[in-house]
């Protein structure tokens, strides 16, 4: 199973377009990809979620973490996402009250940081 | 039918190809096979995380059984229960993993139970209503 | 890992799936995980088959090993080898199904073994090389 | 899974098109559609595995069992395939030199009853 991973810049913004199913085998690949992007200094980050499957406990661990990191920077973390299927499990564990969620990359890398 | 996966994270969404192809196949709508693939991957995501935990090797083993009215679906480790495992929320109020994972679970199943197995670890039940 | 299925034809596509991925997964290309497909799906067909005309209503057993140098595939029903089966042409020259079977496990399989399994039944062992 | 099986006339003979995978689960449904063309009097059948992603020793049976039922009649029963892995598996089997394989419908139907 393959994670897909790009990063390109938008803006001020980091845009991490992510392809694939994020679960226990792929989300450490996510998270090495967040952690990196924080250490290099990219403190506002856009997680695109619309090339995404399959979302599950493992893979919102990896963005809470995430969030937490980029906080502590003062900075942002929001994700773009579309699909009934993935919003609903942010829905049912609460984080829609934790990440900002937009329809599109230039929405969320738009908003303010 | 049963699967036994080795207790690594690469075999997880084998279990997943097997169980929507399973309930599409017990005639559920496209929307619930993609709960019964979310809640059963969960299930079998704790049961390879706490088996590691546990330092058990041992399999994971998957049965799902078609009852008239309602799908049966086991997953048994040699892992502490959910219900033994922290829950508290971290300083930033965040919920572990494994709290977000047992939200899904109740939310996304008709019914839940953590028992249990002879000779260690848990047995999580998980039931699909045909119905609904 | 491992995979009982009852002796049912509706099962066999769940398996070709599951080793779909597995084969995929090991690092073989399209085309060899397209005859692994095939080549496993022919000796779970077989099995069903088999078990059926054994009156069996006994799982299928499906394993997956993988060396380092090779995967194993073993599957193990309660029916008659295919060695032990007619594989007579009829009067217009056609072959049997399972002799169409065992063309295509023997062509598309590095190893093909038949063995009898203790309390009856064949097991059947399938050996795909990584060197390809 | 379901196997798509549609019947239509292309001059004197009758094509299957047929869809999805061909084995010991659904290729009795073939198997069912084949008498039923022949039992209605079709003796040039034309079946179509343009669509097929997978065919194995079953579905093989049921096109040697219809070639059989066809013969008697005197009828024919060509194949369209252009898939290398579809076609392997006549090729391993012999059975390409027992079925005409075309690379079209409209060849397949063109050809000599
Ligand atoms: N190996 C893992 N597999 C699955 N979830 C994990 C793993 N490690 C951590 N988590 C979960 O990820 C979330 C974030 O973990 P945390 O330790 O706070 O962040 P990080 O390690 O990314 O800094 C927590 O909910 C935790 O339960
Ligand atoms: N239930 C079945 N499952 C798989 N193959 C079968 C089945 N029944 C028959 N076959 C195979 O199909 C082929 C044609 O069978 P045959 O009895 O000659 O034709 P038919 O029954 O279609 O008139 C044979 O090779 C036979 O082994």
């Amino acid at each position: 199973m393959e994670l897909g991973l790009d990063v390109r810049k938008v803006d001020s913004h980091s845009v991490v377009d992510v392809k694939g199913e994020i679960d226990v085998y792929t989300a450490p690949k996510l998270r090495e990809k967040l952690i990196e992007l924080v250490s290099e200094g990219s403190y506002n980050v856009v997680v695109n979620l619309e090339g995404v499957d399959f979302l599950d406990s493992t893979g919102l661990g990896v963005l809470v973490g995430a969030l937490k990191r980029v906080k502590a920077h003062d900075g942002s973390l929001s994700l773009v996402c579309t699909q009934d299927k993935i919003l609903k499990i942010f829905k049912i564990t609460g984080l829609t009250k934790v990440f900002p969620i937009h329809s599109s990359v230039n929405e969320a890398a738009g908003g303010a940081a | 039918m049963e699967i036994a996966i080795p207790p690594g994270s690469a075999y997880v969404g084998i279990v997943r190809l097997a169980v929507g192809s399973l309930a599409r196949s017990a005639g559920f709508d496209e929307e619930r096979v993609d709960e019964i693939r979310i809640a059963v991957s969960e299930a079998c995501t704790n049961a390879v995380l706490t088996n590691d935990e546990a330092g058990s090797a041992e399999a994971i083993a998957i049965s799902w059984r078609e009852e008239s009215d309602h799908i049966v679906v086991e997953v048994g480790d040699r892992g502490a229960s959910p219900e033994q495992q922290p829950s508290a929320a971290d300083s930033q109020g965040f919920a572990p993993r494994l709290v977000m994972s047992v939200a899904l679970l109740r939310e996304l199943v008709d019914d839940l139970s953590f028992d249990p197995r002879p000779g260690g670890g848990t047995l999580t039940r998980l039931t699909f209503s045909r119905a609904g």
